[in-house]
């Protein structure tokens, strides 16, 4: 076991990928000298080159429909956007082409690219760097949706989206670029798509979250353990496909359903699993998510959007009560 | 310019033979969406032949070809096999996607036919990525992608000319100005001198040729392709041409004056070939029984295609993705 | 009283608002001479000239963007988009730019545009032209979305998406153009956002549904009348904001809710409404949406995808059971 | 060329000390960035200010500035009160955007500034429209959108310079290029001979200048905005210049070659501007009084900012829309 962060860990993944297969290669704006964003593509254009390192211009559209192309072409580009706000100026090549081709020619094709998009809040860069769009490409049929909350998982994701043979859309969050935790360098697996993870056992109430929001759960749990309430977190990993049957064992037990997420919550994934959940069981649930606002610049105002342990903890006592 | 072609007259047949399949499959496609066997928009490449037919004599199976939503002419041109395209557009099993894709999706990835595609110039980005992967795996096959004048205008095509330039990609961009797009002529929302100024903005050689005639087509396509094979980087070829009917068939293109469609005929391409094939030792009755086969040809296809067995709906299933693949009943749907 | 179509009904609404307001103007490809996929811009130009009817070239980033500049600064511009799919080729320009900019800006500005793009299956068109991406933009602050299920109201909603002084996505269904309905000419009054519309009473179900699917809803619940069933329709009209209290108010009353859409079950909106419902009032919900593949092209597979109105009674019989 | 700005020391006086206004506002944001007061991107324009301040000498209120992530100096000189804008950095009541926006989204419509932009050439279509508004409005009025070397390369801008050409719209489109973009230089990845034959191709005048010279930048501004808005139509300034600092405050730009910076900062110019003034008649008293005067005006900022109260979280729900608002609370939170 090693302790790295949730960058370091990433770029491992995708370094060991890019070593077992010479048709894994990346694109994006400053992937050379700078990195990445957070450094998650660190030095390996030094040792891969500029043609599986590609630094690009400054063109949405056509690194993610380039990223099209090299995949149906036989290559495993990963698209680098940067920010999932930016992956916007890119939605049609990911939605009408990435996503349709394989089926549109009945199979001929096969689209094995990543369009990497963080996601997230990091601190005071508004409205149009910190959004979570990832229930938009849950509703997208063609597309995996994987949103890693550790840097296990994101080495272990990160490896599966890339051996995987559809477009996966790859969604990192960006707050927890520097984050730091264990990962077992000699386990070169891949963590499987659509199985989810019991970050924390408990018997009163399921709690489902992912990426950054599941350690605001654990905190919450933790909390509320001291109360003697007993929270069980599942930490979910892949949004399509989601872990159903983890998840509605999980809720089963428990009789009680709280869904937490940092996107805005209406429209957010939250609505899927709790509706889901509702049809199935007939038991309590609940979501929190953001407020329907864009996310504002200012501390107080970046807080107020937030979604905090101590609001968790209080919806769960109000579901306990 | 003309080519060595003007002394092959065989293959000046062969190619005037896939022209006259390409307008008898357009043709063939327009009346069966009228007789209603035929569902969405079907676009003919009527009169616009000699383009597609001229630049895919001069590729390899092993070159990839992108299209737009005129995309017939070009799939047959690539050696798609027009019975299965019938089959697609009848929605039917044996369709060159089993019925899922329909006119604006005929693909034949086995020779290189990526798919004609539904929207405006994403097929350009695509191409460039195409050619890239090309250079990572070590082959020497190109890329061409046919836009449209309309489509010159969309930001992801003008994208991709820098990109192709930039990385000096194996790709040939060739736009089929027929000088229209759907309604709209297009002189009337592009600006400057055209996309041949536009394209040598970007450093790419540009060529301005008349698309109707099969020889300036394939020797220019000869030329270009081969220097680009060679490791000149991407060019782009403008081949002036008409589209002689509507936007799609059901468009009766009241628009258009009468005048022009009349000149237009003059200068169609199939008339212009036949035209030196019969100067060139080709005999009226030969071109009549060539006439006459392609046509039995195509209404064969159109026969069989009305008999064919509809897709059973459990397919509508398959062919989405591997994992996260979608379960039939209510829970995940 | 006049019978008029679905798309006859928007030309009436636009025209309306042409006359009335002469900073009202559309922009996109084809207006003119073609008036439009169906003939809703009929005669606009001529009557109105090319400056507020603006044929434009093949640039769907520029039609979005140049409505969102020409919103801010002091018209409103309905930027025709065709399909929803293509409007995928504008999302930064709707979501970063439209939907952010009175936000971003401390209130000093206001975007008040029509996002106009058509939704739905309208018979063989195929993956890139029949999606109902509607859940979308419900998910994005800043927007409103509109849905018309009738003549009437594609006349009356248009109005008052033209009049909201904030961006409205406006979707009309492809499946509907020549569908015929009555409409009140006499009455020039726009339809309220976010006011839903009782399409047929009942006592045992509610059913919640929009755009074209609400005729289907009406099927379902007529059968149903035949056995005994009274089903309660609610036709939403407005997506966001949707009208919960009277979604509340129905469902309270009937016990159980059924939400049925044309687009991709999992991640729809009927997820949102559900959850919500079943947040409230811990009564049975269901869910009927399409399945997650994109949308083929032949007959029977067209067919499969459809949610017709046997599968809503028996849906509503299971509920019943 | 030079423009009458020499025969009127006292124009260039002022605008100089516009200058030292951006480049003082620019070091103290860098600084309070450093000392945690600061969130978020913070680029600064240090070495770049003879451009907005040559550009916007020659517009008028009502007439329109947009911006991209670099807008600082655009905002500034556009009319922007650097106090506000200080506020708006610092997240505080009082910010052009009271604490919504921040750096990336500063914006005074009350002088025509309608923003900076965090999506690189979303801008450019947002000009296009303001320009088309002002038509319909019957207005004399025009847009000047600024975008950088890295941000021609994007399609949306490309798709710009066709339309506000094909309306013959009364846009000035002025690129900024510092030969950069974030880390990478802008010509490895920009085909063909730049942006000034791109804008030709679309049929634009353009005009490649040395944008540190204020004197050529008022010059070439106040007669092609002139010409502009006597119905010109679109035209493109390519204004050469240098971005002196890293890409944002905490880029410390190692990417760079220092003798490239020191030979830049020979070019810088505030003291090139400087110069010309001491040759003019200005004393280095009276130069050194001003950039006393204008440091000093800063950093009254800085410190008001640092004391002005943090918005009420409640003003978080706010601006965002009428019909839908959020309304705070579980059920639509
Ligand atoms: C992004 C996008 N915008 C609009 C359309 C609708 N559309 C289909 S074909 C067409 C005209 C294309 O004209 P052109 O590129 O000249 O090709 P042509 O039809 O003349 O062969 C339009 C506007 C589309 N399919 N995709
Ligand atoms: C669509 C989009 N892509 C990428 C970015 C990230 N980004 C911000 S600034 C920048 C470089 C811009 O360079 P240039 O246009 O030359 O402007 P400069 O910073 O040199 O003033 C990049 C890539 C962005 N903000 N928007
Ligand atoms: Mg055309
Ligand atoms: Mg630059």
């Amino acid at each position: 076991m090693t302790q790295m962060t949730y960058a370091e860990a990433a770029r491992m993944g995708l370094r060991e990928e890019m070593l077992r297969d010479p048709a894994v290669w990346a694109l994006g704006e400053d992937l050379g000298y700078e990195g990445g964003m957070a450094g998650q593509y660190k030095g390996l254009q030094d040792e891969f080159g500029p043609d599986r390192i590609v630094d690009t211009p400054i063109s949405e559209n056509t690194i993610m429909g380039a990223a099209v192309g090299a995949a149906i072409a036989g290559t495993r580009p990963i698209a680098e956007m940067r920010f999932s706000d930016f992956a916007m100026c890119a939605v049609s090549e990911l939605v009408n082409q990435a996503a349709k081709a394989r089926y549109m020619f009945g199979g001929q094709a096969r689209v094995p690219l990543v369009a990497r998009m963080p996601i997230g809040i990091r601190g005071g860069i508004a409205a149009q760097h910190s959004q979570s769009p990832e229930a938009w490409y849950t509703h997208v049929p063609g597309l995996v949706v994987v949103t890693p909350a550790t840097p296990a998982d994101n080495r272990g994701l990160l490896k599966a989206a890339i051996r995987c043979d559809d477009p996966v859309v790859y969604m990192e969050h960006k707050g927890l670029w520097g984050v730091a935790g264990e990962v077992d360098e000699d386990d070169q697996e891949p963590v499987p798509l659509g199985v989810a993870r019991i970050a924390r056992a408990g018997s009163d109430v399921t709690v489902v979250s992912w990426a950054a929001q599941v350690a605001v759960a654990l905190e919450a749990a933790e909390s509320l353990a001291g109360e003697g309430i007993s929270a069980e977190v599942i930490d979910l990993r892949t949004l399509w496909p989601w872990d159903r049957e983890a998840v509605l064992a999980s809720a089963g037990r428990t009789g009680r359903l709280l869904v937490v997420h940092e996107a805005v919550r209406v429209g957010g994934f939250g609505g899927e699993i709790a509706a889901e959940v509702a049809e199935e069981l007939r038991i309590p649930v609940a979501r929190l998510g953001g407020a329907r606002i864009p996310i504002p610049f200012s501390v107080p105002l970046e807080e107020a959007y937030k979604i905090k342990a101590d609001r968790v903890a209080a919806r769960v006592r109000e579901m306990l009560a | 310019m003309t080519s060595n072609l003007a002394n092959e007259p065989a293959r000046v047949a062969a190619m005037y033979r896939k022209m006259l399949l390409i307008r008898a499959f357009e043709e063939a496609a327009g009346e069966s969406f009228f007789a209603g066997n035929v569902r969405g928009s079907v676009h003919q490449y009527i009169g616009e032949e000699s383009i597609a037919v001229g630049i895919c004599e001069n590729l390899r199976d092993d070159d990839y070809l992108t299209s737009n939503h005129r995309g017939h002419g070009h799939s047959i041109a690539k050696g798609a096999h027009p019975r299965a395209m019938m089959f697609e557009l009848f929605g039917r099993v044996g369709g060159t996607s089993n019925g899922k894709g329909g006119s604006m999706h005929i693909a034949d990835f086995s020779v290189g036919m990526l798919g004609a595609n539904g929207v405006i110039a994403d097929g350009c980005t695509i191409s460039v990525g195409a050619a890239q992967a090309f250079r990572l795996l070590g082959k020497d096959s190109i890329v061409v992608n046919f836009i449209g004048d309309g489509g010159i205008n969309r930001g992801p095509f003008m994208e991709a000319l820098n990109w192709a330039k930039v990385y000096e990609l194996p790709v040939l961009f060739v736009c089929e100005n027929n000088q229209i797009a759907a309604t709209t002529t297009t002189r009337l929302v592009t600006a400057g001198e055209g996309i041949a100024k536009r394209a040598e903005s970007f450093g790419l050689p540009a060529h301005t040729i008349d698309g109707n005639d099969l020889f300036e087509v394939d020797g220019t396509a000869a030329r270009v392709i081969g220097e680009i094979r060679n490791g000149s980087g991407p060019q782009l070829i403008q081949a002036m041409t008409y589209r002689l009917r509507g936007h799609f068939a059901h468009d009766q293109a009241g628009y258009r004056d009468p005048a022009e469609v009349e000149a237009a005929l003059g200068r169609e391409p199939i008339a212009r070939t036949e035209a030196w094939l019969r100067e060139n030792g080709m005999s009226a009755d030969e071109i009549a029984a060539m006439r006459a086969e392609v046509d039995s040809e195509i209404a064969g296809y159109v026969a069989e295609a009305l008999a064919a067995p509809w897709p059973d709906e459990g397919t509508a299933f398959t062919d989405v993705q591997d994992v996260g693949a979608p379960v039939r009943g209510e829970a995940v749907q």
